[in-house]
């Protein structure tokens, strides 16, 4: 893919990245100074905490609650923790401490002075174990891929399973990696992202998607080391980090070898409303994770098409990327990591829409010349018109290869109808199939006429996307939340899911996970 | 002269011309595209027209077929809902309510269950509308309270009360499972139970998937599907709230 | 364990999801989505959604509709013509015909009536074969006359008689008013009327939209659809005309 | 649409040219030497007659073939006819004349020396009538274009109605219209090519297509010029001038003003296998009507397609082409009158299948910078997945944009089930408005890339057709189409239908449309 079709001015470039950083900075300032609830919970996760209460509350859940309870979260929840394990003689079993603890007969306490220090010891090995799981499942799939080979061709064919049923799922998601897809994305069902605790255990009865747990992450994953070495090609799963619960989610992925992980900066504030501190904080750890694990990440900037208008908004898109990626590396992702987001959701009524799409496709491209971009199918523009659809997905592939882009998620031609029957999926990667096939070569002659319509666009867009930067600089990010900025959502920094389980780093907070992810660097 | 009998048409008239697809969770082989034929054969296509089969992994098949369908559409016995009430403007909605309501009309609004999807109630309730017509919001004499996405049941019923409300107008998207069926019926239970019939709100919910002559079974007053604008569910709500009451 | 009903699959195990498109000549409105609702219904869709409709022109409309079928689909009840003969190679199918027959098996072909498809056929009977098989040429020991398109029935006739035909070889793809099985029928109403019995060739006819249960309704002993290879004509004259009769 | 996008050498173009010439002068000298039954009929057709019997052969058969039978087609039909006209009192009335004859009342005989000069005279005269008629049409038809406007785009959207019932398609000729339709094709009765007669009146009885009637001609245009003031914009009608009947087709097309007709030089002898000889002489004489009608004609190379490989016979389609072009300019068509045909026809399944359609497509485009070059759907590897095809549809429709094709001949999702339905055809439109709509730009960035696929590609099969004109200029184009050079289809200049129609000129020939019809040269 050669680069610099756009003839983009670097230094305008270069500008707009240093306004990111300056919008960012703030943010993630705050977020190195609170912690939450499920911050806390992952932590303890890496420890080994596991299962779940007879109502299917996880133990973890029921441990920092308590810890909440009897001290607050301020000086993390290790320290209490361990210093209780350390005393109530439960020989080192977290998730015991965490039934005694419920039953009453446990209280929490901040340690100090060599209690503190033996504590921090403590937990530190404990979170060790977790944190050399996920370096160990980082080499494992090192050497599968190694073994089993990359997908044939860029994009990387990315589908999504959805049937709620985990037993459902499995065979769909083999069926659609031998009909070509490298990805396998397991969306989730309604409502998880606002659960405050991971579901525990395989699970049958999600609606619209399935509930992301441990068990399911580790039968799909299973699942789809079969297939790939069935196909003689490695096979990536995918699902969310996000919701109430995202540090605890990544923490999972890393420990059952997920290879991708939806995890955006604003997606669960805007989409979800959930809490901003609440989702600045808990994507901090989340992406520390993710970079420890070598994850892939995947942003959530096409949602901001489906409420806002595609080109109108489409410097809204561009603004949030680069938020997303100094966000990124700020957590220790680096540029392979970043499958940074962006959508076809053009109207497709709008004289040259194909064209716009272009510019835009190619604008993120050239701005990431190493990421591995994210490209969206149409969704909002989808009708019942299966036909229409199944057309508009082809054209949106052709986008994609004309552009490069690393990972495209297949559109269904039953968009604004179900979620996908097994025969959609067969008839969308038939479409891919045929447009990378017949078209896979066609960038070499793809050369947006210069100064011309295609570039023009390119150019505006990222001008409006300086001067919105700029504006976000002078009045802060979340202010620009709270304003509507993204996805003509309006969320302001006081209001929104979660925000009870923030707690402000007091002196002395201590938090091994962190200082483990973070001592590298 | 009005058709009472139609068919469907290919080219010409009366031939009955449909297409339909649909995949068989078995191999493809000779005896898949005879099962195939024999759906069809059900669904009343004669003849029909096996035209392309494909297997899919192991155990499934998808079939595209073309055919006659023999049945007979009865214009006559058509049902459904048809606008039972006037298409009216703002300005004479505002106008109805305040002379004849003589105060603000209530409304509250919310997606409930673990739908998130506000796009089509955002549509309807606030000012910025949907195919060039203004929201609720934007009259004059509707007081509105959008809740927003996945309000809870008793949040929507408290704020009811809270609010006063005339009517209360749910939205449900995801259909998985018939998850709007079984959210509907959740809501409109709760409703029941808390406020006697005479002082309960008008129940309304939308989406794109609903059936529109399920409302009775659904216990809600009226249903508003595909395409809705605001300026419909304003009619309706002066039309059932206010002209018909005072009559 | 063999499966004896099933039902379509959208993507949970006896959903019974499909889909279906068809225009009905009413323009749009809600009591013509109530008409295809209706029809939705008598075809077995239950729920179904109207998922698209648009008007085309004055006084059509184009419906897609999804929905849940249902009808079983019974796996005992299927009726299809499976192959009753060994599928053999190009050596067998020589030799057979050379030691038992012990001449030259006659084959003519023809597109009869207006057709002018001529591919079909042609990649039964020429050297050049489809799919990678050779055509009824290729065999030494067929004789094979291709009489290529438009052809009379009365030439067919003539030509078969002229050439001893073992077999008569006929294509139809044209379909429109039921062309091929006006021509089809002709044609062997012709053969009845110029051979006796047991003096006339075997009657074949091929073409992508037959249904091949018609071949006694026809007059032919077999027919042949999409897809079919010349191994598979091949192996049923031999067996046909030579292995089952010696037996 | 700038040119020369792939480089071409303009000593080679002229050289493919000239061997056009070399192959074609030939088959001109011959067409120009011998006449047809249907030329003659033809003539007398200009000159007047009508009506058929009761069996419905018209009187221009009877009469002509009575004409035969008593002195041979040698000199003409209309020296003997126009003889006997003066002779047989009918009061000029052709169709009285020929009624006589039939009944047995009325003998031929060649007039000579004063005899001949009358009949010439009243011959000429009569004829001339029927020019005069093609001439107002031509008029009248610029005015309506005038008036109504020419279509909105580029390419024409072309569409074809085919229900075999001229009442059902008339309103389905004008729904499409409405619906974005430029052409209304009103395709054939299978079989009406073979017919020696062209049969009379409103027909409701085709199949797979409806009879070429003039009748049908005149209540088709009458219908689409309603259509046109309705529209705003000219509705163009086509037909098929091909079969036996090939001259007199053209001629009613002529006297009905319809505004495009197929008219192949070869498609006649390959794919309905009429004879060469036959298809030549009355090919050069339906194309002197048509040059002279200002319509525009589209010949048949996507054809060959559908039973020759598009990519091995690639260059058969430009051979064909260039002789076309070379017969159609010998018979007096100018540039903007040659619909030269070509088709996406390769095997979608092939890697670069789209990058080689748009290479073959330039390469039309360039050789023919002025001739509105028609574009033809995929028919052959369309399946009966309808969803796979109104895709391949769209990807045609791009290629047609991208390489500014004349004319589009609309393909439709279910080309290989029935003949298109009323919701086809809406669908197909949808694809195209879609394409040109949100694509209709994209060839300003679409730059083949020097020494590229694509050009590369286009230089070959140019070289592929200079070597096979070589071959056929050694060899004689009878021999070729004897070898089956085009569409693989075998076809000797001694054998196919219609060759008995031929007579070979005799001294004194007379043929006085050809004399009106070439006066200007
Ligand atoms: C936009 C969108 C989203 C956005 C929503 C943003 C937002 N704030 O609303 C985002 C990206 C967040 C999203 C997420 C998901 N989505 Co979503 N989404 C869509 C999409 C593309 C468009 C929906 C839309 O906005 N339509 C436009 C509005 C104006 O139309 P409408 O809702 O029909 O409303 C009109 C009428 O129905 C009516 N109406 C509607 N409600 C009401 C209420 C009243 C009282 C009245 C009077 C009228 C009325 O009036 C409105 C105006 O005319 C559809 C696909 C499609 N093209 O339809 C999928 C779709 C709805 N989503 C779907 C799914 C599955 C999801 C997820 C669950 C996926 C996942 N597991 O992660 C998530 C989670 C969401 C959740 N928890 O609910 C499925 C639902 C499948 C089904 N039938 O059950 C769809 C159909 C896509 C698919 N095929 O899979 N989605
Ligand atoms: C190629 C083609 C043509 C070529 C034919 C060239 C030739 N020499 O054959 C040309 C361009 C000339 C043509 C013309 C027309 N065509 Co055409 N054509 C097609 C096309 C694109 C492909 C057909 C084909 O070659 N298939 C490939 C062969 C290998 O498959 P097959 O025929 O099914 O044969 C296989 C089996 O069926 C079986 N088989 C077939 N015959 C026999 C016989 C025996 C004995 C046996 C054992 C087996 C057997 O074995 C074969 C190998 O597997 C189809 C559309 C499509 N994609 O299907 C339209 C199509 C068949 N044509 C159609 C029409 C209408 C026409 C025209 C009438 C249009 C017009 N009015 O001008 C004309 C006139 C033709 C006429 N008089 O018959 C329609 C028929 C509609 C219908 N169902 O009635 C189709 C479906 C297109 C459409 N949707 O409108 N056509
Ligand atoms: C970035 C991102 N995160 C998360 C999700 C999933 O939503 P939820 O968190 O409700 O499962 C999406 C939905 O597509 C998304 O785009
Ligand atoms: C050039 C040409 N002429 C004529 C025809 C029509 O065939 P017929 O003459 O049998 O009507 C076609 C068919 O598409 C064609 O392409």
């Amino acid at each position: 893919m050669n680069l610099n079709r756009l003839n983009l001015d670097p230094a305008v470039v270069q500008r707009a990245r240093e306004l990111a950083r300056l919008a960012g900075q703030p943010v993630v300032d705050m977020a190195r100074s609170h912690t939450t609830v499920s911050v806390e919970r992952a932590v303890l996760r890496l420890a080994g905490i596991t299962g779940a209460d007879a109502d299917g509350i996880p133990w973890v859940n029921r441990l920092v609650d308590q810890v909440r309870d009897d001290v607050g979260l301020g000086h993390g929840a290790t320290l209490p923790v361990f210093h209780a394990l350390a005393e109530s003689g439960v020989d080192g079993d977290l998730t015991l401490l965490a039934q005694k603890a419920a039953a009453g007969s446990v209280k929490f306490h901040i340690p100090e002075g060599k209690h503190a220090t033996a504590a921090k010891k403590l937990s530190k090995r404990a979170v060790a174990q977790g944190i050399k799981t996920i370096d160990r499942n980082r080499l494992e799939r090192d050497k599968l891929i190694k073994k089993h080979g990359e997908p044939k061709q860029r994009p990387w064919i990315y589908l999504i399973v959805a049937t709620g049923d985990i037993y459902e799922d499995i065979p769909q998601a083999q069926a659609a990696a031998r009909a070509g897809a490298d990805v396998i994305a397991v969306i989730r069902s309604t409502g998880q992202s606002l659960l405050d605790y991971v579901p525990e255990g395989a699970t049958r009865e999600g609606f619209a998607g399935t509930y992301a747990t441990q068990e399911n992450f580790r039968l799909m994953r299973a699942a789809l080391d079969e297939s790939s070495k069935e196909l003689g090609r490695y096979i990536r799963l995918t699902n969310y980090a996000s919701g109430l619960c995202m540090p605890e989610i990544a923490t999972l992925a890393g420990l059952q070898r997920l290879d991708m992980m939806l995890n955006d900066s604003m997606y669960g504030i805007l989409f979800r409303d959930i809490n901003p501190i609440r989702t600045f904080v808990d994507q901090r750890f989340s992406r520390q994770i993710h970079a420890r694990a070598g994850i892939i990440i995947n942003t959530g900037e096409d949602n901001y098409l489906t409420t806002a208008d595609a080109v109108e908004a489409a410097h809204t898109v561009t603004v949030s990327q680069l938020l997303n990626e100094y966000f990124a590396h700020e957590a220790g992702l680096e540029d392979w990591q970043l499958g940074l987001g962006h959508a076809f959701e053009i109207n497709p009524d709008l004289p040259e829409s194909f064209r716009l799409e272009l510019a835009h496709a190619l604008l993120a491209r050239e701005l990431f010349p190493d990421a591995p971009l994210k490209w969206m199918p149409p969704t909002k523009h989808m009708t019942g018109d299966v036909f229409r659809g199944n057309l508009l997905d082809g054209f949106f592939n052709l986008v994609g290869t004309l552009t490069g882009q690393g990972i495209l998620l297949v559109g269904m031609m039953t968009e604004a109808v179900v979620t996908p029957w097994l025969s959609d999926r067969d008839i969308a990667l038939q479409n891919v199939r045929y447009v990378l096939g017949a078209a896979g070569g066609l960038h070499e002659d793809f050369v947006p006429a210069p100064g011309g319509f295609i570039q023009q666009r390119a150019h505006g867009v990222l001008g409006e996307a300086v001067t919105l930067l700029e504006e976000i600089v002078d009045d802060t990010l979340l202010n620009a939340i709270a304003d509507g900025t993204f996805g003509i959502m309006k969320r302001p920094a006081n209001r929104g899911k979660g925000l009870d389980g923030v707690a402000k780093h007091e002196d002395g907070y201590y938090n091994p996970a962190t200082e483990i992810l973070e001592a590298g660097k | 002269m009005t058709k009472t009998v139609v068919r469907p048409y290919g080219d010409t008239t009366g031939d009955g011309m449909t297409q339909v697809s649909f995949t068989l969770p078995i191999p493809h082989d000779k005896k898949a595209e005879g099962a195939a034929l024999q759906l069809a054969a059900k669904m009343g296509l004669d003849p029909a027209m096996l035209v392309h089969a494909k297997q899919m992994g192991d155990g499934f098949t998808f079939f595209v077929i073309y055919g006659s369908v023999r049945h007979l559409v009865e214009l006559d016995k058509v049902q459904v809902v048809e606008r039972d009430f006037p298409l009216l403007g703002s300005k004479e909605i505002n106008t109805i309510v305040k002379q004849k309501l003589r105060r603000k009309l209530s409304v509250v609004g919310a997606c409930i269950g673990t739908d998130a999807h506000t796009v089509g109630i955002d549509a309807i309730l606030n000012i910025k509308g949907i195919a060039g017509e203004k929201g609720l919001e934007y009259y004059r004499e509707f007081k509105v309270v959008n809740m927003g996405a996945q309000v809870t049941v008793p949040e929507l019923v408290a704020a009811a009360k809270q609010e006063k409300a005339d009517a209360v107008l749910v939205s449900q998207v995801v259909t998985q499972r018939d998850a709007h069926l079984y959210n509907t019926r959740e809501m409109t239970a709760a409703f029941r139970e808390a406020m006697p019939a005479g002082k309960r709100p008008l129940l309304i919910v939308g989406g794109p998937r609903f059936d529109e002559l399920m409302a009775g079974e659904l216990g809600v007053d009226r249903i508003f599907g595909r395409g809705t604008t605001p300026r419909e569910v304003a009619s309706y709500l002066v039309h059932s709230l206010v002209t018909q009451r005072s009559k």
